[in-house]
């Protein structure tokens, strides 16, 4: 392995680990505000550092900082297998974490004729990976909610063990579908594929191709990560807090903190499958890197104007109403913001400007589009997150019974069929 | 009355109901036109901002703060029968009753406290109450304090509380 | 590749598993026991495959967890067709075609 | 030396994971201890460098197996009293192993002396398509025979495990 | 409606309360014959007559008689009831002042007949006056040894003794007037399932009224056919009818039972005062039911009649009433006396007389309702027959006949 | 102050014992001498009477408030009792009763200043035929008219003086 | 008497002929009212509460003075029948100053119980008319009375002169003045009246002792024996464990037992349940410092491997399963056991009825057991006291007590002992029966009995 090799491999690898780790508290942020939002309330929006409030992210942290240095508390019940119940949330957190690991971020790049994977774990059976390491996950609930030795917990945990074999089997099956019109088991194979044209006008992203196994996809990936409207593991209207009833403090969080990752991961998945990846629609990577100058050029015009509105917006938004009288903490925060935004935006266009005018620099080029796909990526990803956000605080939960309909009687026959479909559009087409 | 019953018709029964899609699209729409709108114009949510602001509209009936009432006399009205203690929930009423020396009643608290941190405000009491002698019409919803014992109101901070709403006298007994 | 501790190791848990059936009476180690003795199967096979240097051990290997998976589903039914019927996972306490002795 | 240290890691885990699951009276912590075999297993399936059976045992023995035997000692409530009584377990364990060592020895000797007795042929071990091309070359009647098998044992599982309908459920 | 003099005979000989001038009259010359006749005969002869209870309640005096142990294992006793407190009754006074001897005479066969030596008249307090006069009668008798160890030489002990009351009208009760002869509170007793005597500190001992007892001679002497050739065949001989009220010749004046009610009323009472309508008569002491001017003008003087008109002849003490009377306050007058009457004993009395005075009083005072007059209708339903003694029943009565008849007042009175 | 009966008195309870079966009936025969040898009865009396009788004091003020006509507490000497129950208050009592209150200057229920005078309404006094009647003391004063209450309270205030 | 069968509410029930109606609707648990019935009181017919359907009968009879006879058919339900009780109730609560709010009584009142199963009509009446007596007077020997409240059944008075002879109480006055009192001047005084609390249908009469303390529906009863004295009579320990703090008890009441005590107890019993929360040892002393549960053990050990003459006294209130214990704890020990009852005897204590002179509650239990009752006086090693009043007349170097109650005088280990209250155990009264007393108080941090402190001291664990 060369030195480049090493260095994008150790890169890729902090890269999703920040991008699984520190959306965590993103994430919570997300959920707390956009709910208030969504509801006509604030949502977190007063704890600061220094004033700095971050539009309410730094409550996230306090929170972290509360969950851990929480007092660990024990029910006199559970006397037995303590450690193992200590344990077993982080079955559920590292597998969600690991599953994250396959998600390409950017195209391959190629450094010193070596095409290397933006990819934390650098492998060539994503798909499987995933199937195989999501499916752990959901042991950690079970034996957590049968170690509480709590009616509730149990419940939670019957309940998310049998939802997990109902959703798995159209999961599977709608994956498979996908694997047979990509035609490979390879995140990043599947990414390049969706980068073409269908029809000649659509980009050929996966739910324009497949868009009943893609819609069968992300309802599984709802259901797999137990987020609403199928949260009736933990259902708190009917059993509580579910398997979670009898945790507390840091292994509550972990229980929580693996909540988000899954989601964060459903929500990676669902784009690298289905919604072009890391891709910009109708633009491939090697278009990217073709036509860089004009790219460059369109974002140096494009980035000045929306940090601009930007500005505008967060100088309105980041005060308190007229009739409040307000220690003028917020102003003072978005003048800061202002300035760091403009000097950040002053920079990538410095950097752009460079990149434009030195034709040779195409190391940096490249450097520079996967930077972009991050970006994308990134953006996606919070635009799914969001997605799940919102209809966390849209739609009412499932019933236990009407969730098991859902997915035996509607999910499973509709995913044989597209795969019948498409087993046969394949072989028959070519 | 029956003229005031809304049938709901029942829905579920066709196609269009049966795939959720468009329901889940509506409802989409809604919250997605709360956010835009919302993260448009925040300060346009008319929630309190709550320290600052203070909220106008307590209404009579809102359960704040307990207060114990007085007679005509300024006595208090209290004849520790522990009706309130019976039918509080969270237990958080403690009374200990002592003979009345001055002649209006033969019995009074000596002690009659409510812990607020264990009180779920359920106004049982306030119904209990067979002497108009405790209410919950203070106005009071936010109490503060730096220590468990602080939360624990005696008998002579619940007498010192006004009514929010006057009528300050205990009407049922004189 | 040294395969001798590879054998070492698909003895001793086909041994286990051995051990597992024969001493426990609760179905469910009973079963887990089974599984643990074809998984060490797989582990042969897969070695052998790896030793041999084609796939086709490992062909047999994916089978075999194909039928792990059969077995998984027959043996479940049948424990929860029994718990049903005596609220015991006792393997013991299914010996109704035993030939009665006088006492019971 | 690396693979050397993974093997051992992963061997500690598997017997720990295989002893717990006979050792332990409560069937969930056996659970437990298959489940940790299990990942144990595949991991030594990794190391052995079949990436597929890797994925496939984590797949299939984790994701079904160990999940559907959870599923079912959480469904069915087991609970303490309900345990069949094993008061000469740890007896019934060392006599059964004694019994089984001399058997576990010739095992082992009779795979050492298979291993040596075979040659090594072709290469081409390890790589996805080469076991795709395998399994639907030359075992695909297996193959087929197994899937049968699959379909027979779900309708088999679903008749033995459905409730009566007189039962009133 | 011819005269009759039974009881009544000396009341017009001027000190006829005086031994001498008593025995001039025949005193105590009916013992002779009845000493002759075994105790059981007199009790026989006394059932033949038909001798009815004076006191109000009109029960077969034979029969109570009869009821005393004839074998003589016990010590008996004879009670006199002479607390007369029923208002509109004032018959025995009559008798104990103008004819104490006969009186003594009828005790002294009654004795002999229920094989009793000792005789007690249970006389009322306010009556000290009239006391005095028996007292001195008795003394007299004793001096002339008609009391005590032996009768006349007869053979037969017989010592009576005057036990003054206190005001209670409850007293009257004999089983209360039994209590307070026995020195307690006047508390009725809880009654008996079956017929037996009356109990003084565990002896048998017969109660009769005053006027019972002077009926007796008579009826010895004249033997039951003459007795029974007074008054009705169901209600033989005769009663000291009292009149009072709105009447103008107010007295006692004996008559026999089946005599029509109007003509006692004109004839002795001498007719309504001022020559005023009659509204209303309450036929035999406060607690029978009232009449209206209708019923009085077709009512019979006896027993039976009176029943089947819804009253009762009671003590026949006769209240008269003109159309001036209200008779709101005339039932609010009764239910006073009720009220301050009442032993408190039991619930319903106690309670219940109060609380009807106490609603009327609302009636009265303007303050009331026609919920309060049911109210006090439902208070005569709980007062009937859930007590002791026939106290409370008859408040309920009285209630009764009072709102019933008159209804329309009671309601004026509320709408006014 | 205690309470002794008069030797006249005892002399007389000891002649009645001999009449009733026990000597608890006496009680009232004993409250009468009682009053009449005070005015009223005192709990001193009671208890006299009690031990004279072997009856529990208890029982003997029970008696004692049971009867109307015993007074517990000392009354005026002229006691003015008027009927009021029905035959009297049909036949003019109110009229009596409004002169009495005139001329005495005390309301029913009370006794005079100089403990002369008292005044109450009794029930019945079984003298309807004379009504309105009243007692004063033991005596009865029948067919009463105002004119006759002030010849009454003249004699009385002639013998007085 | 012969045993007949009669007709209750269309069920048949045998029952000897003659038995008192109402008897035999308590017996049975037939719902019937009635303030003025009482077992040991019997009839007085006052309060008419206990009206039934006697068929063949035109009125209602109240069941307290009806006598039963073959083929008696009676009705105790309908709405003849209760409407005649709520007509009836309406007029107890006539005069009733209708204070529940704060009366003792509210809760174990009859008239609110009866209320609530018959009356619950509207109030027709308001309080200005309502006759009006004294209210709070202090009658004496912890009893209050509230004339107002008083229905006059009577049963005050019937005890007081049926049963105790004492005639303090009477009713006086006529009609609706009459009120239960005393002679004025005199108090109700004697060794039994508070026993009228307990008869007190309603709130009239109250006990001074308990009177505001608690609200009874907060109470729970446990049955047990008093230990005042060795007549053993039966008791109800009501108690309340209040949020935050240790169970407490509010008073004693006499449990019926025909056998023992009928239906009382004598006052000095039902107060000594003050006595035993008073001054209560709950620390282990060692030296006088307290000390945890190790330590002492650790000094026990020492003290007794001292060696040389122990002897154990023991408490002749404890239960006869303790004393056993102690018996061969002794043997055990090689110690000499004695338990002198002598020290127990008042005799101006006891009387002919309830009271015992001889004050320890297990006198006999001791006897039974072969206990010497000699007390020691050679001077010995080491005294185990297990309570005994008079562990201080031993001269012994070192000593033990296990004590319930703080004692005078110095000890080298002090035990904290579970009083009977909070132990179980069975007790043998002076008449030789046999009473067991389950545990009734459970306290936050519970004491040991003398069975357990065995345990432990030998090595056991707590």
């Amino acid at each position: 392995m060369t030195t480049g090799a090493i260095v994008v491999a150790i890169i890729s690898f902090v890269l999703g680990a920040l991008l699984a780790l520190m959306m965590i508290p993103i994430l919570v942020w997300l959920e707390r505000r956009g709910a208030g939002l969504v509801q006509d309330r604030l949502g977190p929006n007063r704890t600061n550092i220094f004033g700095f409030r971050l539009g309410g992210v730094v409550q996230s942290f306090a929170d972290v900082v509360k969950l851990v240095l929480k007092e660990e508390y024990y029910p006199s019940h559970i006397s037995k297998h303590r450690w193992l119940f200590m344990l077993v949330p982080s079955i559920t957190f590292v597998a969600a974490l690991l599953a994250f690991m396959v998600i390409p971020f950017a195209d391959n790049v190629v450094i010193g004729g070596e095409s290397l994977r933006i990819q934390p774990l650098p492998v060539d059976f994503g798909v499987l990976w995933f199937m195989a390491i999501g499916a752990i996950g959901v042991v950690g609930i079970m034996l957590g909610g049968w170690l509480s030795h709590n009616k509730y917990a149990l419940m939670g945990s019957t309940r998310a063990g049998s939802m997990m074999i109902g959703y798995e089997l159209p999961l599977g099956l709608a994956i498979v579908s996908f694997i047979i019109t990509y035609n490979t088991i390879d995140f990043n194979a599947m990414v390049a594929w969706q980068s073409g044209t269908v029809l000649g006008f659509l980009p050929a992203w996966g739910i324009l191709v497949q868009p009943l196994g893609a819609i069968i996809l992300i309802v599984a990936l709802f259901a797999e990560t137990n987020r609403n409207p199928f949260s009736v593991s933990e259902g708190e209207s009917e059993i509580v807090a579910g398997y979670m009833t009898e945790y507390t403090a840091m292994k509550f969080a972990i229980y929580f903190m693996g909540e988000y990752v899954a989601m964060n991961t459903a929500s990676a998945v669902i784009i690298t499958m289905v919604f072009g990846g890391y891709q910009l629609p109708w633009v491939g990577t090697v278009d990217l890197v073709t036509h860089f100058n004009a790219f460059a050029l369109a974002i140096m015009a494009v980035l000045p104007i929306g940090i601009l509105f930007f500005i505008r917006w967060m100088q309105k938004n980041n005060s308190l109403r007229p009739s409040v009288r307000s220690d003028g903490s917020r102003e003072y925060e978005a003048k800061v913001f202002t300035y760091v935004l403009i000097a950040m935006t002053l920079i990538v266009e410095a950097i752009l400007i460079y990149l434009i005018l030195s034709p040779e620099a195409f190391l940096s080029r490249t450097i520079a589009v996967t930077l972009l796909q991050i970006a994308i990526f990134v953006f996606k990803l919070m635009l799914f997150n969001l997605f799940f956000i919102l209809v966390r605080w849209t739609l009412p939960r499932f019933r236990y019974d009407q969730v098991q309909h859902l997915g035996w009687y509607y999910l499973l026959p509709l995913s044989l069929l597209n795969l019948f479909v498409t087993a046969i559009i394949v072989v028959g087409v070519g | 009355m029956s003229r005031k019953i809304k049938v709901v018709p029942r829905y579920g029964s066709n196609i269009k109901d049966k795939l959720y899609l468009p329901a889940i699209y509506q409802g989409m729409k809604v919250t997605f036109k709360h956010l835009m709108a919302n993260v448009a114009d925040s300060n346009a949510i008319e929630t309190l901002e709550y320290p600052e602001e203070q909220p106008s509209d307590i209404t009579q009936r809102y359960r704040g703060l307990h207060r114990l009432t007085h007679r005509e006399d300024e006595s208090i009205a209290c004849v520790a029968c522990f009706m309130c203690a019976t039918a509080c929930p969270a237990r958080c009423i403690f009374i200990e009753a002592v003979e009345r020396e001055d002649g209006r009643d033969e019995k009074m608290p000596k002690r009659f406290a409510i812990d607020t941190l264990e009180c779920v405000f359920c106004g049982y009491c306030v119904e209990a109450c067979p002497c108009d002698a405790i209410r919950m019409d203070t106005g009071i919803f936010s109490l503060i304090g730096s220590s468990r014992e602080d939360f624990v109101l005696e008998k002579e901070q619940l007498l010192a509380h006004k009514g929010a709403f006057g009528e300050e006298k205990s009407c049922a007994r004189k | 590749m040294v395969p001798e501790p590879f054998f070492a190791l698909a003895t001793l848990l086909f041994s286990l598993g051995i051990i597992g059936i024969v001493s426990r009476r609760n179905l469910f180690v009973v079963y887990m026991s089974i599984e643990l003795m074809l998984s060490s199967v797989n582990l042969v096979l897969v070695i052998f495959s790896r030793l041999r240097g084609d796939m086709d051990g490992s062909v047999i290997a994916l089978l075999l967890i194909g039928v792990i998976a059969a077995e998984a589903a027959l043996f479940l039914a049948i424990i929860i067709h029994l718990v049903r019927i005596s609220r015991s996972v006792d393997s013991d306490a299914f010996d109704e075609l035993k030939q009665a002795k006088e006492s019971r | 030396m690396l693979e050397n240290s993974i093997f051992l890691i992963l061997a500690i885990f598997l017997i720990g994971g295989g002893l717990t699951m006979v050792w332990s009276r409560e069937t969930i912590i056996s659970a437990f201890g298959f489940f940790v075999a299990m990942l144990a297993m595949a991991g030594v399936f990794a190391l052995l460098g079949n990436s597929f059976l890797f994925l496939a045992q984590i797949m299939v023995s984790v994701g079904a197996v160990v999940v559907l035997s959870m599923m079912v000692i959480t469904a069915i409530n087991l609970k303490e009293e309900n345990l069949p009584d094993e008061p000469n377990k740890l007896r019934w364990i060392f006599f059964t192993a004694l019994i089984v060592t001399p058997f576990s020895l010739l095992m082992y000797r009779t795979l050492v002396s298979v291993h040596q007795n075979f040659a090594h042929t072709s290469e081409g071990y390890g790589s996805l398509k080469v076991l795709g091309e395998a399994l639907f070359k030359d075992w695909v009647l297996s193959f087929e025979v197994i899937s049968v098998l699959l379909l027979a044992a779900m309708v088999g599982a679903v008749v033995i495990a459905r409730k009566e309908l007189s039962d009133g459920a | 409606m011819r005269e009759c003099r039974i009881v009544s005979q000396k009341f017009d000989i001027y000190q006829s309360h005086k031994l001498d001038i008593a025995k001039e009259h025949g005193a105590y010359s009916s013992l002779k014959d009845a000493f002759a006749l075994s105790p059981h005969e007199i009790v026989e002869i006394i059932k033949l007559s038909g001798l009815r209870g004076k006191g109000g309640g009109g029960a077969p005096a034979g029969a109570k008689w009869a009821l005393m142990p004839q074998d003589g294992a016990q010590t008996s006793y004879l009670a006199v009831n002479c607390d007369e407190s029923e208002p509109g009754t004032f018959k025995d006074r009559q008798i104990i002042s103008k004819d104490p001897h006969l009186l003594l005479e009828g005790i002294i066969i009654t004795c002999y007949a229920i094989r009793s030596h000792s005789a007690y008249i249970y006389i009322r307090g306010e009556y000290s006056q009239f006391a005095k006069i028996l007292q001195e009668a008795i003394d007299e008798a004793y001096g002339a040894g008609i009391l005590g160890a032996d009768v006349m030489g007869l053979g037969y002990g017989v010592d009576v003794t005057i036990h003054r009351g206190a005001g209670a009208y409850i007293c009257g009760e004999k089983s209360a007037m039994l209590e307070s002869l026995e020195g307690k509170r006047g508390h009725p007793r809880l009654k008996p399932k079956r017929p037996e005597p009356e109990w003084y500190f565990g002896n048998p001992t017969l109660v009769n009224n005053v006027e019972t007892i002077t009926t007796v001679p008579y009826i010895i002497k004249h033997g039951a056919n003459g007795y029974r050739a007074y008054g009705t065949e169901q209600s033989p001989g005769t009663l000291l009818f009292a009149i009072s009220g709105h009447i103008n010749k107010p007295g006692v004046y004996e008559a026999e039972f089946g005599t029509p009610m109007m003509e006692y009323i004109n004839r002795y009472g001498g007719g309504i005062r001022g020559g005023k309508k009659l509204k209303a008569v309450i036929p035999g002491g406060a607690s029978t039911a009232v009449l209206t001017a209708a019923e009085a003008e077709c009512a019979i003087l006896d027993y039976e009649h009176m029943r089947t008109i819804g009253s009762a002849l009671g003590t026949g003490g006769m209240i008269v009433m003109d159309e001036d009377t209200d008779m709101v306050e005339a039932l609010k007058n009764l239910l006073e006396f009720y009220h301050h009457e009442s032993c408190g004993q039991c619930t319903p009395c106690r309670e219940g007389t109060g609380w009807s005075d106490t609603l009327l009083g609302r009636v009265l005072d303007g303050k009331g309702s026609n919920e309060d007059i049911d109210k006090i209708l439902e208070l005569a339903k709980t007062m009937d027959g859930q007590t002791i003694c026939v106290f409370a029943p008859a408040v309920a009565i009285v209630i009764r006949a009072f709102i019933g008849k008159f209804r329309d007042e009671f309601e004026a009175r509320v709408n006014r | 102050m205690s309470f002794v009966f008069s030797e006249e008195n005892l002399a007389k309870i000891e002649a009645l014992k001999l009449r009733y079966p026990s000597p608890a009936a006496l009680s009232l025969p004993c409250l009468w001498m009682a009053q009449y040898q005070d005015g009223h009865i005192s709990l001193e009396a009671i208890e006299v009477i009690g031990e004279l009788i072997g009856t529990p004091p208890m029982e003997i003020y029970r008696v004692a408030t049971f009867y109307t006509m015993f007074h517990l507490e000392p009354i005026g000497k002229y006691h003015f009792q008027l009927c009021k129950t029905l035959s009297c208050a049909l036949c003019g009592k109110a009229e009596v009763l409004e002169h009495l209150i005139q001329r005495l200057g005390i309301r029913p229920g009370e006794s005079s200043d100089d403990g002369k005078f008292a005044l109450s309404q009794v029930e019945c006094l079984g003298s309807c035929g004379t009504a309105p009647v009243m007692q004063m003391n033991d005596l009865y004063y029948e067919n009463l008219t105002p004119e006759k209450i002030d010849a009454i309270l003249e004699s009385l205030e002639g013998e007085h003086r | 008497m012969s045993q007949i069968e009669i007709v209750i509410d269309e069920k048949k029930y045998a029952a000897q002929e003659g038995l008192l109606l109402i008897d035999l609707l308590i017996r049975e648990g037939l719902k019937v009212p009635y303030f003025c019935y009482h077992e040991a009181l019997g009839a007085d017919g006052n309060c008419r509460m206990c009206m039934v359907e006697i068929e063949g009968q035109k009125r209602p009879q109240i069941a307290c003075d009806t006598n039963i006879k073959e083929g008696m058919i009676v009705r105790t339900k309908g709405q003849m029948i209760e409407s005649v009780r709520r007509r009836i109730l309406e007029l107890e609560l006539i005069n009733h100053p209708v204070d529940c709010a704060i009366c003792d009584q509210a809760g174990e009142c009859k008239l609110q119980d009866f209320y609530m199963d018959y009356g619950l009509y509207d109030s027709k009446i308001d309080q200005a008319e309502k006759v009006h007596h004294k209210k709070h007077i202090d009658l004496g020997s912890n009893v209050m009375l509230d004339q107002e409240r008083c229905v006059l059944c009577a049963r005050c008075t019937r005890f007081t002169s049926d049963i105790t002879k004492t005639h303090e109480l009477g009713i006086v006055g006529r009609g609706d003045h009459a009120r239960v009192t005393t002679m004025p001047g005199k108090k109700l005084d004697n060794p039994y009246a508070m026993n009228v609390v307990d008869l007190c249908p309603v709130g009239a009469l109250t006990s001074k002792d308990f009177r505001f303390a608690q609200r009874v529906w907060f109470l729970t009863s446990t049955p047990s024996v008093c230990h005042g004295c060795a007549k053993g009579c039966n008791i109800f320990i009501d108690h309340n464990k209040e949020k935050y703090k240790d169970e407490r008890i509010y008073r004693f009441r006499p449990r019926p037992n025909a056998d023992v005590n009928g239906y009382f107890i004598c006052d000095a019993g039902r107060l000594s349940y003050k006595e035993l929360q008073e001054n209560r040892q709950l620390e282990m002393l060692i030296d006088g410092m307290v000390s945890k549960e190790d330590e002492a053990v650790a000094c026990y050990h020492k003290l007794v491997a001292d060696g040389g003459k122990i002897v154990i006294l023991a408490d002749a209130n404890l239960y006869t399963e303790e004393l056993e214990a102690i018996q061969k704890y002794a043997h055990i020990l090689g110690a000499q056991l004695c338990a002198p009852l002598e020290s127990y005897r008042d005799e101006s204590f006891g009387d002919d009825w309830l009271k015992s002179s001889q004050r320890a509650a297990n006198a006999k239990g001791v006897e039974k057991l072969g206990i010497a009752q000699i007390l020691s006086t050679d001077p010995v090693a080491l005294l185990i006291n297990f309570n005994h009043p008079d562990g201080s007349k031993i001269k012994a170097q070192k000593s033990i007590h296990l004590q319930t109650h703080q004692m005078e005088g110095k000890a080298d280990l002090v035990l904290p002992l579970a009083p009977f209250s909070e132990s179980s155990g069975t007790l043998v009264n002076e008449d030789g029966i046999e009473q067991f007393c389950p545990k009734a108080i459970w306290r936050n941090e519970p004491l040991m009995s003398a069975i357990e402190w065995i345990d432990l001291l030998q090595g056991g664990e707590r």
